[in-house]
Parts: C-alpha cells; structure tokens; sequence
C-alpha cells in the first residue's frame, strides 16, 4: 500500500494544454501515473500526447470515471480550478499552482468544508508513490520503493531528502508535498494520520519550516503514534517579519519560529534533525528502534 | 505589501468608513499650508513602513499653522527604525474620548479571516493579546456570508463597547470585513477607532497589508508600491520577479526552491558564517536569471561571497552554469563564488564550472563550508 | 389552538423605538401580545413603555426568552435584523417592513435554509390570533374569535375582508398576512398546511392577487385537504408588465394573471368568491358541506 | 426601473464583459461624427424603454458617415410602440458568426437569481422558452457563492455553445452574475453575445433592470431615471412619492393599500366603469398627500371621475375628507367625486364629505356603482 496515490487511480490534469501542463504531463505518464484526460476551457475536442481534452471538469469525469486530478491552472483561475474539481466529484486534488490569492484560498477552504474533497496543495511540488508513479512535479528518479512515509512544505528540499533517503537505502512509501501557503488543503497531521493508518509505512520522516502552527499540532498527534516520526525544520536563521519565499514562511510576532517547532516536536519525542545530513541516520535509528506501545 | 496609513484610510473612505480628512505633505510649507485649510489644531503624523512611530517622536502636532510647518519640519526626514519619513499625514485633532479596536487578520488555523475587537483600543493588540487576552473578542468570518452588521454589533457588545457605539462600530466593522475582502487584504486594522467628544466614531489610525499574491489584480494598490527605504534592494529585486530578503550577513545565497534555500542559510550559519540574503531564483531559471541573481547579490557592500545552491529538475545544471560564469565576468574581482549543482545538467554544469576555475560544492554541506572557508581566507 | 401565535407567546420588537415601533408597539401590548423587550442597536440599556431595550437580539433572547420578533426595522437594514433574529433562534419572525431590495431577500432565503426560523412576510400587515393578540399592524378590533383561517398577500384588503366575515358572524383562528413581495418567507401552501393540521381551523379563506405561481400551487395542495377553502383573487383587471403597487404583484408574459390563478384553483375545488362580498357566503356553504372525505 | 442598452452596457464594461464600444447620439450630426470616429460600417441603435424597436425599424445601418447621420435622422424622434426616440446608439457594426444567449432573472419560486444560457441567442428568450424550452439550461444561483466561472462554463458547455466560445463565455456569464448583485437587478442580459467572425466573444445587445426597492443604495442609477414619454405621469408620480399606474379608462382610483386598491380596479370593472389608474396612497397619508393625490389623478384628460376607497387604521378618515374636500376646490368643476371611508375617523370623515356636498359609498361595492353611474349621467 501507500497513501493518497495508487497504481490504478486515474487522473485528469486541469491546465494540462499551458505551458506547466504540456510539460509535466509526459513526465507523469513515465512515472507511471494513469493520466486519461485534460481539462482546458476553450480546447473542448483537442487531444494532448493521444488524451482527450475537455472544456469542464463535469465532462473529463463522466468520460473517464477519473478520481483525482492535478491542477498547473495560472494562479488567476486556481482556485476556481479546485472549486470545479471538488464540485465534480474528485477525491483528490492536486494543486501545483503557486501565487493564489489568499482570500481565493478562504473561499476554496469554505467550499471544501462541503464536499468530500481532500486538496493536497497549492504551491507545492505533488506527492509521489514510488512504484506507482506521482502526480505533480517532482523528479521521480530520485525515488526509491520502501516503506518510509515523507512529509514536507517545500519543493527542492523534498528532492534534497529524498535523495538522501534513498542513498541511504531508505524507500518510501508515499511523498507529499504539502505545499508553502498558509492555507493548505492536507496538513502535516493529516498526512501524519494517513501514514499511521499504512500498512506498507514503518516510520515517517517530516520537514517542516518557519511559519504557522502545523508542526507543533503534528508534534501533538506524533506524540500518539505508534509509528516513529523523525522531523527536520528549516529557517532557524530567518528573521521575524520576513516572508522566506514562501507566502506561509514567515514568523509573525512570536508565532512560527524554528525554535518553537523544534521544541514541540523533541517535546513529543520526535527526534529533529539539526541538518538534513542527519535525518537518513535518525530514522534509521528510529526505525530499528521500532513501533511504539 | 504595505501601504501606508493614508493609503489604508483611502480603501476605508471608499468602503463608507467614516475616517477623519487627512492629507500628505512632503514639505513643511505644504504642511501649514493643509493646517491653514484643516483649521487647527492639527497632527502630523510621519509615514512610513513600521509601528511605533509615536514613541520615536514621528507624530506631533501643531496648535497654529506655522506650529504644523515646524512640526512637519521636525518629522520630515526623521529616521524611524531605519526608514526615513518622506511623507507626513496632516490631519485635524480630534478631541478622542474613548479609543476602541477593530482588526481583521487572515488566520491559517482557521483558513479565514478571523475578526478581533477589543474595548481596550489606541495600544497594539499583541500587547492586549498579552496581558489581558479576555478583552479581546475572536472570530473566524464565513466566507460565504461576510460579517453582517448584526453580527459585527454583536461582537463589539460581547467586547464591551458602549450601546452609543455599537450601532456605527458594527457598521464599521462589518465594512471593514468587506474592504479586507475587496482589497485583498492580510490585515486590516482599525486602532483606535476613536469616540470623539462631539460624539463621532471614526477610523483614528488605519493599517493594512495587501496580499502580495493579490497584486496583478490589485493594480491600483500595486501601483502604490514605494521602495523602503532600508531596503531598496529588495523593493527592486521584487520588480525584477526575484524573491530576496536581506540580512545581516557576508555570504550571499541563491538557490532554487524557498525551503532549499531556507536550509541553505541554515547550513550556511551551521559552518560559521553569516547569510547576507535569502534568494530564490524559482523553478527553471535560465542563465540570464542566474547572472541577473549573482549581480543582486553583490549589489549588497557587505557581501564577500556567493554561494549558489541549486537542485536541478526544470532548473538545468548547464544554465546555472553559464549564468554564473556569465557573472563572474561582472562581479568584483576575487569574489569569492561556491556553486553546488545536483540533478538535472548537475555534471555538464560542473564541467562548465571546471573550466572556468570555478570551485563546486559536492553537496549543501560541502558548498557552505568552502564558501565559508573562502571568505575567512580573504579576510586575512 | 390557532397557528403561529399563541397566548403566552413572548415577543421582541426589533426597531421598537422608531416610530413605526412606538407607534405599534403598545397596540400589540394593548391586543394581548406578550411583548417583553425590544432591540434597537445603539439603545442598549434604555427603556420603552416599562420594557427593556437591548442592542442585539441575542441579549434580547438571553434576557427574555421570547421566540418570536416583530420587524419595524427600516429597508436598508431590514434583511440583516431578520438574520439577527434567526441567528438568535427565534421560532418565528414576523417582518413588516416594505422596500427591501431583493437581492437583500435572496441571501436571506439562503440563510433561513440553515435555520429552523419561519419568516412571515416582509411587507406585510403581521399576523393576528383573535383572542391571543396581534404581531403586526393589523386592526385587531375587527376580528372575532373563531374558527376560519385567514390567509392574504395584501394588508387593507385583509382588513376588509376580515371585517366582512367578522360582520357575518364568521370567527377567526388565525389570520396571516404574508405579504406582497416576490420572496417572502411563508407563502399560502405553507399556511394552509399549518391550517390544515390546527385542530381550531374548520376552514380556510385565502386572498391572493396577480403575480407570481404561490396560489396556483396553493391550490394544488388544497385538492388534497379535508377542510374547505375559498378564495379570492384580486387584479383581475391588472394589465401585464406594470408593477400594481406590491413588488410581487406583477403579472410577467404568461405568468401571474388572475385569469390562471382562478381557473388553477376552481380545478382544484376550492370555489373563487367574485368579489370580496361573495367570500363569507361561500365560507358559509363549504362550512356546511364539511371536512371533505 | 428600466435603463437603456447604452446604460445596461456601460455597467457590463464596469465588470469587465466586453462590449462594443459605442457612444450616445441625440442628433444626427452627433452619430455622423461619431461614425467617423469609429470607422464605418456602423450600427445606429433607438434607445427606448420597449423591447421589439429592430422590427419597428429602430435599428438602422450606416456604410458612411453621412449615412449614419441619415439613419439617425430616420430613427431619432420615431415613435416606437408610444414611445419618442430621443437617443440613438452609434456603434461599429460587427460581423457577428455567432448569437448566443445569457441571462439571470430573479426567481420568485427559487427565491434566488437564475441563471438561464442558450446557444439560440438573438431572438427574445420567452420565445424559445415557448417553442424549444429543451434549448435553454437554468440554474438557481447559490447567492453564498455567486456564479463562479467553472460553473458558468458548465452551463455554456451543456447549452451547446462551442468549446471556442465556453471559456471567455463563462468568464462573462459569472460578471453578469457579479453585475446582477452589484448593480441590484432583478434582470441582467446579454442577447446576443455574439461571437464574431474575427473571433471575439462580446456583448452585442444588453438589458438590464433595476430593482426600485435598491435605488436609495443605487443612487447613481437612480439618477439614471428618465420620463417613459408613454407615461410621464408615472414618472411624476413617483418622483412625488406616490404609487400610480396608468391604466386606460376614466374612472380615477385612489386607495390605501395595493391590495385593497387593485380590488377596487376590479370592482368598479364589475360595476361597468373603465378605471383610469391605480394610485395607492401608501398607510398613514395626511389630508396633503390625499390632495396632491386627487389632483394627480385628474391630470389624466381621460378622467371623467374619481373613486376614493379608504380602510382607516393608521390614515384617519378626517384627514382622507379634508383631503378630498381641499383638492375638490382645485379639480374641474362638476367633476364626480365619491369617497367611501371604513374604520379609523370614518364618521368623522363623512360627516366633513356631507357637510361639503360630496357623496360617499357605503362599502367598496356602493362605491364602485356611485361613480360609474354619476360618470354616466354626466355623459348623458
């Protein structure tokens, strides 16, 4: 098994004729992933690399029975994007996009509370399930099948440990990347849950940042698990009131720094990485280590 | 983005938010002059980009005209917190008898805006947040329905605001959520609404913070972007669509991803040295973009060394390559440069880098190190 | 019995110190009605007529206890004191006020779907239970006790036919008026279910006019009731496409005329009065047919 | 309250739909001069308060600018189903490929807008509703969310407009929404959106109509309000604060209470009278507004009687009589006047018609026979 994303699950990409969609596509028909159909509003009838493009969710879906799609949607129609996702019945969604309105994520949060919908994203790199294949963008080579679960806010951090996961010998079960805006639709406690509910998942590995509250209420809920978490944080030398890139890396007043998250999550017995250099060693560690009581 | 309190005052105006006349003068004269119109008493208060301008003497007031000229002297080119005031708002003094507060902030927990208000107004609410957390009144708006005025007047009951102002203040409030809406705002504060002693309510002080993500369809508040004047670099970085963010250091970093670099100055500062900036050049710069970075960075005087930290997927390791060897050329001469290239191109890259006699980092460890190590070697 | 108003019934007053309030308000006391506060923002604290004055409904509720409440507010806020009112769990409002603007309607249509408030009206003379009191404008001079339900989309024209059936010795229930604009809260089909359910009511009168479909449904459900109704229909001679003072009561292409209003309800059974003067004869005659099988 | 096309579209441009420019002529010469500035071929549009002006020649073409001033000279001061042409709209004549429809329409059995769209524009909705109902997909809005574009794109796409024409068709269908609650309209269309034979996708025709209950809020279209030259009384009226609806007989009505009033229409129907308008006094009127009433109704020439049905509560029968008992000295001499006053002052109120000469009806019904027969005998 594996979370969020298995072999079979069919996916539509929204934005898949754009400049993002045409080039990720292929790469996610390599990795393995079942693409059947894009959704591009005014290219009703075109096809793409022999898939069938269509005006609007509600037809991709009645054609293709798909159940999750992935979104390359500029970040004007986004959220909109999402909304139309959720409303024609995807389980999951997938949102790439980054630079959405806030108060455009407000209203999708809103919208979501009503459907069924689990939204992994926006502004971030997708998630993977190594063996399957991944929806999004992140560099499938550097993946390995295994069994450690791996939950992250940013991008090219993800492929930094993931690679030394996987130099370390160390598989994954499923990588999510959560995404770096303040409001995300899958939070690190709910991959932390989804992950302890895996069979196939033997410990996780989280990277969380500045900013926020997520890691300190995953810290909570690590605390419970049976399976061993390991977490690194980034921005231990951010300061205050700067936005790091991300629009959800900022420490406001004395809410968000690196030390707070770092002492929540050793408070709950989660062993932090003091570089990424050392999370392939902790887990390792965790690992033989084994479940918890 | 900011926008000054002025600027936050025009959106409330255009939202029906009664706020006292105001209007900015960037010379002494202009100052009397607007006095002169106004009637006096007036206030001058100094705009600029940071709180507290009250405690570093950037608000005074003046009882005559000519007492508003020398007032706007006295604040006109004052430095607050490293920012130089450019700008005074002049505006009538109000007789305030009482001072509420009324704040709009996105918050992530509950994925909305969350309105406060609190009775105890004119102070910062992190202060009341403090040290008498119960005067504050919370609540997440729903989207799907805004703040009605019946609820707004609810909340400023619940706060203890008087019956007298409960009627306006919700209308107020409830208006503020729309402006918080419609501007696309992070936060929107009202602090003091003011009480007056003829008995008006209105927007004393106004704060609030555009959504930078919100900017291409806010075009008129884009258009109101002023570069701090601390920070310069970053205002004209933002132009050039490069994320940076300044600090206090020496070694220069750029990299690609926010959280990659993140960890880059975390690294940086694990070796020993100290970052000059953050610098995210995003997902598939070209050379062009890699060259522009390197000279961003070296803008900076403090700036000894580079160290370039790029993970290569859509980013391809040969442009990097030849961005930064592009920039070389440019840069000051002995400047020291790190690259470290993984991935996509990462070896075409190195080969590049190679011959150029440019030195490499195996991995963000190895690359901090070295430039680390290159910058202490210069220094003696 | 009777519907929607009952002696012991406790009522707020929203906009009670305006001067529709002031005006209306010791004559709903004066009628029997419990009135026990009475909510103006920005009056919290005051008094009027001996009864408290609060500045939201919800101290009003939390004081008082009452389930019911009066609307005088004025247009402009009318639609947000009917929200106020639900969010504050009344069982019943009752909105006079004329001239809300109908897109303020629709979101308040929206909002009751997600409360269990019934609205009458707005713009319409209230809604009266002889021998209990009065919500509302109406005369409560004219009515009688008795057992004839009372339902009408106008408030004059009420008032008249009230008086007729009171003059001819026909009693009333309950008497509703639920007003004359194009969304209001209860419309005749709900009143005559309540009627149909009260054990008091032995027959129904109902007063529709020109505009809209709520009497051809109406009728509808009467062909399956086990009491009487008579109506009455005014407009006959209304020309289409002009707005006959009531927001509602426009007659748009093929839709809203007498004419169809008639012929749907004299299908149905329910005999049509020709003038207001016919109505108690024809109340009198299904009376003495009885409850149908 | 009813608008112009020119009027419709400029608030669609304020919502950013696309529409052909276009600008008001009301001579001749203004549309020559407009055509020259626009280019020819042009299109020279009446604008009047009916629908149907294409067939009555109220849409003319101009190939050349002195055309164009020709047609406006046809079309200006034309008469269109009672109405004068004072205005024409001059607009470049697009090549239009394609008509479709787009419309919302407050939904009394919804109580919500609803939005209707259909591939068979260009021809009046009601007609295809009539003859192809299965060519138009309606829809309830939920007003918590308007109609956000991936919805209005659903319904493009199930209405049967082309793939080409669905993305920027929806992204105009969900501004008209917007429009539809930000201008407080109770109809907002677009008919046709065209799509033209040089690809674009615009609003070739518009109407909308404003809800009379939001004008107060709306005070920039309420200033829009023009005379409907069919029934400048109407418009009088309204300005004067009264509710009057011309009719075509010559029995003048006045009551309190639309319903009470449309009642009266019927019963003096039924009596054998013609009535001449309906005019609801509103509750609580003075003896001034009964005056400025009466007068009002006798403005119509075809006036030959004047019907006064009052059910007292809050109007008082004194103030009804005295009313009526003023104005009488201003109407036509020997012009029938017969008052029937019930409930609150109506002894009173008689007694003062009594003491005046004046005739009152017993009830409504006495009333209805008084005045078709006094206006009868008159005749005679």
């Amino acid at each position: 098994m594996s979370i969020l994303y298995h072999t079979g699950d069919k996916v539509i990409v929204q934005g898949m004729t754009g400049a993002e969609g045409r080039y990720h596509t292929p790469r996610m028909i390599q990795s393995g992933a079942q693409v059947v159909a894009g959704v591009t509003p005014g290219k009703g009838g075109q096809t793409f690399e022999n898939l069938p493009v269509f005006d609007t969710m509600t037809e991709a879906k009645a054609h293709t029975g798909a159940t999750i799609s992935c979104i390359f949607v500029p970040p004007a129609g986004a959220a909109d994007a999402i909304m139309e996702a959720a409303a024609a019945g995807m389980a999951l969604v997938v949102c790439i996009t980054e630079n959405i309105p806030v108060n455009d994520m407000t209203r999708v949060a809103a919208f979501l509370k009503q459907h069924p919908t689990r939204l992994i994203g926006p502004n971030c790199p997708g998630l993977a399930t190594p063996g399957a294949g991944k929806i999004g963008i992140m560099p499938y080579q550097i993946m390995r099948e295994g069994n450690v679960g791996f939950i992250s806010r940013s991008g090219t951090l993800t492929y930094e440990v993931v690679s030394l996961l996987s130099e370390a010998g160390l598989g994954q079960s499923s990588i999510i990347g959560i995404g770096g805006d303040p409001i995300i639709g899958t939070t690190f406690i709910d991959c932390l849950r989804l992950f302890e509910q895996d069979p196939q998942t033997t410990a996780v590995v989280m990277c969380g940042e500045i900013g926020g509250s997520d890691e300190e209420d995953a810290a909570a809920y690590a605390a419970t698990m049976k399976k061993p978490v390991v977490a690194f944080i980034s921005g231990r030398t951010a300061p205050p009131g700067k936005r790091m890139g991300h629009a959800g890396a900022i420490i406001s007043g004395k809410t968000g720094t690196a030390q707070g998250k770092v002492e929540a999550l050793q408070t709950a017995g989660v062993p932090v990485a003091d570089t990424i250099f050392d999370i392939p060693e902790l887990t390792k560690q965790a690992l033989a280590k084994g479940a918890r009581a | 983005m900011k926008i000054h309190e002025y600027q936050a005052k025009e959106i409330l105006r255009r939202y029906g938010i009664p706020v006292q006349p105001g209007e900015i003068a960037t010379t002494p004269e202009q100052a009397e002059q607007i006095a002169q119109r106004f009637g006096v008493p007036v206030v001058i208060k100094a705009q600029v980009y940071v709180g507290g301008r009250g405690k570093a003497g950037g608000i005074q007031f003046g009882d005559t005209p000519a007492q508003a000229g020398d007032a706007a002297r006295r604040v006109l080119g004052m430095n607050i917190k490293g920012l130089t005031v450019e700008k005074v708002l002049v505006t009538p003094k109000s007789d305030i008898k009482e001072e509420y507060y009324l704040g709009i902030i996105l918050d992530r927990a509950s994925q909305a805006p969350v309105v406060m208000v609190s009775a105890a107004g004119g102070v910062e609410i992190e202060q009341v947040a403090e040290e008498t957390p119960e005067k504050i009144v919370k609540e997440p708006i729903d989207v799907r329905w805004g703040l009605p005025p019946w609820r707004a007047r609810e909340l400023l009951a619940q706060a203890g605001v008087p019956p007298t102002v409960v009627a306006r203040g919700g209308a107020i409030l409830s208006q503020l959520a729309a402006a918080f809406t419609g501007a696309d705002a992070t936060l929107a504060e009202i602090n003091p609404l003011a009480l007056t002693a003829d008995g008006q309510v209105l927007a004393a002080d106004a704060k609030i913070l555009i959504d930078d993500n919100a900017l291409p369809r806010q075009k008129e508040f884009a258009a109101w972007a002023e570069p701090e004047e601390a920070n310069p670099i970053e205002f004209e970085a933002r132009a050039e669509g490069l994320t940076y963010v300044k600090l206090d250091g020496d070694v220069g970093i750029i990299g690609n991803g926010a959280g990659l670099v993140m960890t880059t100055l975390d690294m940086v500062a694990r070796a020993g040295g100290k970052p000059a900036n953050f610098l995210d050049i995003g997902g598939g710069a070209r050379a062009e973009t890699m060259k522009k970075s390197l000279l961003f960075v070296a803008r900076d005087p403090q700036v000894k060394g580079i160290l370039v930290n790029i993970f290569g997927g859509i980013t391809r390791g040969e442009e990097v390559a030849k961005g930064i060897i592009l920039a070389q050329q440019e840069l000051p001469a002995g400047m020291p440069i790190v690259a470290r290239l993984s991935g996509t191109g990462a070896e075409e890259g190195r080969a590049m880098l190679a011959g150029a006699g440019l030195t490499w980092g195996s991995d963000m460890r190895d690359g901090a190190r070295k430039i680390v190590a290159a910058i202490a070697a210069q220094g003696k």
